[in-house]
Formats: structure tokens, sequence, C-alpha cells
């Protein structure tokens, strides 16, 4: 896919930033304001396919690091299972919110009722988010860069098939 | 408290903790990653054992995800669970054994069949392993969506193994039909729990099991959660995926796809006796079970007659073996309310056909691995291209025999003992089903004698010439699977005893089911 | 037995859905067929979930005195959309691998598959 | 497939959800509410969180979410291995 026009390329730039930094927004205040880890998530990947239109696949590549994608998201699953695991081996069971009302990192307790939110609370619910918005932001942007190889070989005319018959061939 | 009293959710968790770390596990060396794969499986068989010791000892096993306490599904002052629970019986652990196992021989098998110049296989480890998290997590599970999120696991991941050998075209055709028919499948099931959590305000099985009142809602959900799952197992009306699916999947995923389409069978068992058998008409039920069988078994088998392609003709095998499990387990539940036929023939038939499942999924996964083993020598499905093997592949031959015998119903090995049992205690409750159950029996005893002849004996054609015997790993996978066989086919009292008989028993006794979430008696 | 529109627009869609895998030859029209099916489903929960003059089940800044909607169906829909999600893309993509095969999208044209 | 029987399956599927949806509680007005109801009154003090979605979705059904994150990851390694170039990892 060939870059787009400077104008298009100036706006991405400019927008790309404030569509990440609203995925993150979404992400950490997933426990307080509608969202989570999964629409945080398609947000920020929504960035990435910004990118990919306004510059072209090589460059967003380079600029989102590709080939770091698949370990981004496997650390996303990771955090999320060990968490889950914590909740076994330092709780009581699987999936157990052993941070919850303790105290400490994300600890606090809430008031019942209407009220304006903590940001400090939920135990592990905020990590839990964090962990799926990384694994769903890489894993997205994985698709949509698979996509666009895909897609461009067709273009192209490059028949699969075809390959194949020359390397025999030769 | 030790950690072993984790050991439900560690089944599923330790498969899934090392399929999310294969892409890192992946940059060290590629036998870490295998090594990897194969000691989680092997590491959930272990965890099924000591589930199952806990069955024999205490009664299903409950597991609460993120309670204060894992095995006590209702705290006091509670009516309803609120949370995700495991809930094991002897149906259940049944199903995982099998089903672990045959995963476990499968990833023992790619090590050496899938070819690391084919590329793409720490993906490959990771589906296969996301794969036997799906099956697993549908045998195992206790709730409703649960249930659903596995079964979309299961498929996805079977999906994109099919699709292993893009290059042919045939089998990415194959992933999309098999794509389009249990994508719809799974909508359907999904738009079935809607409707029951619509009415009961629950996803728990048992909870709705319990407060089940026959409406007509629930009597859609109930026609819908049938003739989805049917179709997922590959029941015969709904059978087109099957032979295309199998026939083009790479050999070790084929294997354990068999026991993928088996715990689409177990929800299928798990629906019309534990939720809908309190209540429902349970007659009707059993009839449709075993229409169903009658129509796979007999269809299956003439289907295969006809073929060339060797794994293709082992899958409309496989369509006609899961009506003999639909047979024996239809019966039991057309004389559900009946005690006295129950006792006299309904539970042998239930047993007979529950044993019917893990064996088809020793014997089946055997066929297709060797058929796998001939294909990585000779790159060829087709019967008319091969010939002569014996003399070159002799271990590859001794399982085919095993495998071939053991489907056909020959004495001493494992197909014979769960047929011997279907066939006499279907025949106290309707003689012509046993008869068409032998005939079909006969047929597939046709089919692979011709198999066995084309393929392995007869003249050596120019091709075989420099065929050498498969690397030591097939070798090994493939013996995993023989063994468990042989012993199946002469211990067959231990396995009713131990495994076959009970997960009869607690099919049937849904009460038990309920109480061990709800409490108390119904 | 009261019919409601919300309850007529799911049967709809999902008999859309079913119309179009079944009598589309298009393998696009196909995949978007299974997802208005799965637009259905999710709608189905949607509406089983919602009680009358509800608001979103969440405390922060909530208006005061309104009953808040059930919210399991809201999750159950949330798991849906994502393995909905995950349904299209791997669809999609076999559909990109079927074109690069064989050069069309046509069902008729794509049968190397029998029986 | 016969273009009747197309028909007849779609129009089958058509009455029969229909009737389903016929006998299903007015809409607006759940028949029960009792979990969802005690989600709502007891997620505050047990998760500490003032989203409801949010704790079901990763407290009291966080097993499900687990699924559904390796469905998605299932889906990726799926389409990178479908697209895969021969030959490399």
């Amino acid at each position: 896919m060939k870059p787009m026009s400077k104008i298009v390329r100036t706006v991405a730039a400019s927008i790309g930033w404030f569509v990440f930094v609203f995925g993150i927004y979404v992400i950490v205040h997933g426990h307080l304001t509608p969202g989570g880890g999964f629409q945080g998530g398609a947000v920020m990947a929504t960035g990435v396919a910004l990118l990919i239109v306004a510059y072209g696949g090589w460059s967003a590549e380079k600029c989102v690091r590709k080939e770091r994608l698949p370990v981004f998201e496997s650390a996303g699953l990771l955090t999320f299972i060990l968490l889950a695991f914590g909740g076994a081996f330092l709780g009581v069971t699987f999936f157990f919110n052993f941070l919850a009302n303790k105290g400490g990192l994300f600890g606090d307790t809430l008031p019942v009722g209407i009220n304006p939110g903590i940001f400090n609370s939920a135990g592990v619910i905020p990590l839990m988010n964090m962990g799926v918005g990384m694994e769903v932001l890489a894993g997205i942007s994985l698709i949509l860069f698979a996509m666009f190889y895909g897609t461009k070989k067709v273009r192209e005319g490059t028949c699969l098939a075809d390959n194949e018959k020359k390397e025999e061939d030769a | 408290m030790s950690w072993t009293e984790h050991a439900p959710i560690l089944i599923i968790a330790a498969p899934l903790l090392v399929s999310f770390a294969i892409p890192l596990l992946e940059r060290i060396d590629y036998r870490v990653r295998n090594a990897a794969a194969v000691a989680s499986l092997v590491f959930s068989i272990w965890m099924v054992l000591i589930v199952l010791h806990k069955i024999w000892v205490s009664g299903p096993v409950v597991y609460v995800f993120g309670a204060k306490s894992a095995f006590l599904p209702l705290p006091s002052g509670f009516k309803f669970p609120v949370r995700i629970m495991f809930e094991i019986d002897h149906m259940s652990a049944f199903m995982a054994l099998s089903g672990s196992i045959a995963a476990t021989v499968g990833v023992i098998y790619s090590w050496a069949f899938i070819r690391e110049k084919e590329g793409g296989l720490g993906k490959y480890y990771s589906l296969f392993l996301l794969m036997s998290v799906g099956m697993l997590g549908m045998e195992l599970t206790g709730d409703a969506f649960n249930f659903f999120v596995f079964l979309e696991i299961a498929s996805i991941a079977s999906f994109g193994l099919i699709a292993y050998r893009r290059e042919d075209p045939a089998s990415v055709e194959a992933s999309f039909k098999y794509m389009i028919v249990s994508t719809i499948g799974a909508i359907f099931v999904l738009v079935a729990i809607g409707f029951l959590y619509g009415r009961y305000d629950a996803l728990n099985m048992a909870y709705i099991a319990k407060h089940m009142k026959l409406g007509i809602v629930e009597r859609v959900a109930f026609v819908l959660l049938v003739v989805s799952l049917a179709m997922k197992a590959g029941a015969v009306p709904m059978h087109m995926w099957v032979s295309d699916a199998y026939g083009r999947a790479p050999a070790a995923v084929t294997a354990t796809l068999v026991s993928v389409s088996q715990a689409s069978l177990y929800g299928l068992f798990r629906v019309m006796f534990s939720m809908f058998g309190v209540t429902m008409n349970n007659h009707f039920g059993g009839w449709m079970l075993i229409i169903f069988g009658l129509l796979s078994m007999f269809i299956g088998v003439t289907m295969a007659m006809v073929q060339k392609d060797i794994k293709r003709l082992m899958a409309y095998h496989a369509i006609s073996q899961t009506g003999y499990m639909l047979l024996g387990v239809g019966v039991g539940l057309a004389v559900l309310d009946n005690p006295v036929a129950l006792k006299s023939y309904g539970l042998a038939a239930m047993t007979g056909g529950i044993f019917h499942i893990m064996n088809h999924a020793m014997y089946k996964g055997l066929l297709f691995l060797t058929a796998g083993a001939i294909f990585y020598r000779l790159r060829t499905f087709n019967l008319n291209e091969m010939g002569g093997l014996a003399r070159k592949m002799k271990y590859t031959t001794i399982y085919f025999i095993i495998g071939a015998a053991a489907i056909a119903g020959l004495p001493p090995f494992n197909g014979f003992a769960s047929k011997l049992i279907i066939y006499e205690s279907v025949y106290k409750f309707n003689p012509l089903l046993s008869v068409v159950a032998m005939v079909v029996s006969v047929l597939t005893l046709a089919s692979f004698v011709k198999v066995f002849h084309s393929a392995f004996l007869g003249p050596e054609i120019s091709k075989v010439k420099n065929v050498r015997e498969v690397p030591r790993s097939m070798v090994i996978g493939m013996g995993v699977m023989a063994v468990i066989c042989v012993l199946f086919g002469l211990f067959p009292g231990m396995v009713v005893k131990y495994l076959a008989g009970p997960a009869a028993a607690s099919l049937v006794n849904h009460t038990a089911y309920i109480s061990s979430v709800i409490g108390g008696g119904m | 037995m009261f019919y409601d529109l919300h309850y007529i627009t799911i049967v709809f869609l999902i008999a859309l859905g079913i119309y179009a895998v079944m009598f589309q030859h298009n393998l696009i029209k196909i995949a978007i067929g299974i997802d208005i099916l799965e637009s259905g489903a999710n709608l189905l929960l949607i509406v089983l979930g919602y009680r009358n003059g509800g608001v979103a089940p969440i405390f922060t800044m909530a208006p005061q005195g309104k009953t808040m909607v059930l919210p399991t169906p809201q999750a159950l829909t949330l798991t849906a959309i994502v393995i909905g999600l995950a349904t299209t893309a791997l669809m999609l993509s076999l559909i990109v691998m079927l074109y690069r095969h064989y050069g069309t999208l046509d069902t008729r044209e794509i049968r190397r598959l029998k029986g | 497939m016969k273009i009747g029987v197309k028909i007849a399956i779609v129009l089958l599927l058509f009455s029969f959800l229909l009737m389903g949806l016929g006998f299903m509680h007015q809409y607006g007005v759940p028949l029960k509410s009792s979990m969802d109801d005690y989600f709502i009154k007891h997620a505050q003090e047990e998760t500490a969180t003032n989203n409801v979605v949010t704790s079901i979705v990763f407290d009291y059904r966080g097993f499900d979410t687990l699924g559904e994150a390796s469905v998605l990851f299932t889906a990726v390694l799926g389409v990178v291995m479908i697209f895969r170039e021969a030959g490399k990892k």
C-alpha cells in the first residue's frame, strides 16, 4: 500500500497520539467508567490501522516494531493468567481477587452506593485490564499486518500455486 | 491444604499457560518449545487422574472460580450460584482422560510429523494446546456460557490447524466449510443459552436443571442445543463437514479432532440427561438419538465403501462409529423413566456407548496416525498409489492391523468389548437395531480388509522402493494408542468397572449432579 | 403471547443471516451473513437484560434513584463480540487464501471437495 | 440442495425462533433478576469496583474472560499462521 498524501499523513501523525492516549485512558479507568482492556486495546489498534492507511504498511511496521508484537502479546496474556494463578497460590482460588480491599496497590475500599470513584481500588482488576489491553493491541495489530501482507500478494497477482510450481521446476 | 486441591483448574491452566508462553519459548530453542508442550499435556493427564481419584473417593468435584472457598458452590445465605464453576463427575473425568491422552499422543506424534521447514511451528503447537484446552474445558465446565466459550476456543483453534497446510487448496476449503458449519452451530448454542438465561436468570447448568419448568421457550432452546451440538459432533443429517475436515487436516490434528467432536457429543449427552433429563419426555429424546445413530452408522459406512482417499475413508468410518455411541446412549435415555428396563439393559447399553467413546478416540486416532505415517513417506493419500508397504514399514503395519481389528470389532481388541456390550443390551431393547449394528460392523471389516490389501499387501510399486520406517516419535505416539487398544481389549471388565460403568451411572443419576451444586435433595 | 419489535428484529436478523449463508454464492457475502447472525445473537442477550428506565450498571457519578439494567448480559455480550471478531478475522483470512488459490470468490467455482 | 428446501429451512427457523421469543418475558420486565441484583448490590463491597460490568467480566466470570482472551490469541495465531512466509518460523 502506498503512503497517502502529505495532508493525510500530517493529520494521522497528530491524531494518532490522541488515539493512543485515549486508548490508555479507557484501559486504566476500566474499573470506574465504561471501558476496559478489550475496548481500550481495540481503540489503540485503531491507531495502528490509521498508521497503516496513512503511511503504508512498511513504514507503519517499522514505527510499531512488528517483530516485537508477538512478545508483547504473550507478555499481556501471561500477566493475565499469572494474576489468575496468583489468586490460587497467594489467595484462595484461581481468579481470586487477592488485592482488593487489602490496602496498598489498588487496595482501597469503596463506599457503597453512588460515588465519584477512587482510582486506587478494585484489586487485580486494573492490572488484568492492562494485561488484556496489551494483548488486544498487539493481537489486532498483528491481524492487521498479516492481512496487509496477504492482500498485497493478491493484488500483485502472485498466486501461491504458481509459486510452488516454479519452486518445483527449479 | 496442598496444591493438588487446585487439580481441576490445573488440567486447563497448565496447557493454557504453556501455549501463551510458546512465542517466548521458541526464541530459546525448538526442543524447549516441543518439550514444554508435551510436558504440559502429560501434566494434564496426571491432574485428571488425581481428580478421578478424588471422585472415586468422595463423589463429584466442584471447583468455584474466585470464591472464598473452592469447594463450596453455595456459601451460606446463597440460593443461587453466582460464579463460574467446574463440575466434574465420572462422565466428565472419563471424557477428559480420553481427550487428554489423545492430545498428548498428537503432540508427541507432531514432533517428527510436522517438519521444521514447513514453518509456523510455534503457532502450530500453540494452537494444538489451545484446541486441547477447549476440548477439556467443554468437558469439565458446569456453566452454560463457559461451555460456549470453550466450544469456540476448540473450534477456532481447529480451523487454524486444519488449514495448516495452506499450500493445498483443498485444506483451506475444508477449513472454510467446517468454519461456516461450526460457527452457525456455535451461534445457535449461544442463542439457546440466551433463552435459558432469559427464563431463569442463571447460567449454571445444575441450577437451570433444578428449576426447569418445561414451556415453549425451553423446548425451543432444547431443539437448538441438540441440533447444533449434533451438528458439531458429526451426526448424520449434518455430517458434510466431517469427511473434509478430517481428511484434510494434518494427521496428528485429526487424531485429536476426533476427541474434540466427542466433546460436543459429551455436551449433547449433558444437555439431554442432566439439564433436560429431569423434566423432558425422555422416550422422545432417546429415540431422537437412536435415529441419529442409525442414520450415522449406515450412511457413514456406505459412503466409506466407495472412497479412494484413505483419510476420507477413515473419516466416514468415524461418522459411522459415532452412530454406535449415539445408539447405545440413546437406548439408555429412551428407558430412563422405566427403572426395571434401565436396570436390566438400559444402563448396560449406556456403558457400552460410553466405553465406545474412549475406544473410538483410541483406535480411530491410531488409524489416522497410521494414515499420516503413510503420507509422511509417500506424500499421498490415494489408495491406488500404495502397495506392498508391509515389508517396508513394519511398525506401521502392525499398528494398522491393531486399529483395523479394533474398529471392526474383532475379539482381542477394545472395539470388540464395547460393541459386544452394545449388541447384547440393544438386542433386549429392540432386536432390529442390534442386527443393523452388526451388519454395519461387518461392512466396516470388509472396508478395512480392502484398505489393508491395497495399501500394505500386494506388489511393491515403484514409489515404495525407497520407503523406510517413520521416525521414532511417530512410532512412540502410535505405540501408546496401540497399547491402550490392546489393554482395553484384554481387560474390558476393569475398564467397565472403574471408568465406563460409573460414567454411565453418573449420567443417569441427574439428581446427584444437581445436588452437588445446589445441595440437598430435589 | 406478546410480540415486541425488539424480539421480531432479533429473529429477523438471525433469519437474514441464515438466508445470506444459504443463498449467496459470494464468499464475502457469506461472511457478512455470519456477522449478521452474530449481531442477532448479541442483540438477543442485550435485550433480555434490559429493564424499563434502567441506566448502565456503573456507580461512578450515576444518576440518583434510577434502577440499573441487568449487568450479566452485557458481560456476556462483550465476550460474544470478541469471539465474533476472532471468527471474522480468521474467516476473512481464509477467504483471502481461497482467492489466492482459485482467483475467484464464487462458491460454485470453488468445489474441489465433494460429498 | 434444492432451493425449496433452503426456503423451507429459513422459514422454519424464522417461525421457530419467533415462537420461542413470543413466550419470553415482556421487553423491559425481566422475569427473574436475583443473580443480577446480587451483582449490583454486592459488587462494590466484594470487588471494590464501581463498574459492575467490569467486576463481572474480571471477577465473577473472570474465567470466561480468560477464555475470551485465548479466543483472540487463537485467532491471531491462526491468521498469522495462514499468512506465514514459507520456511520461516
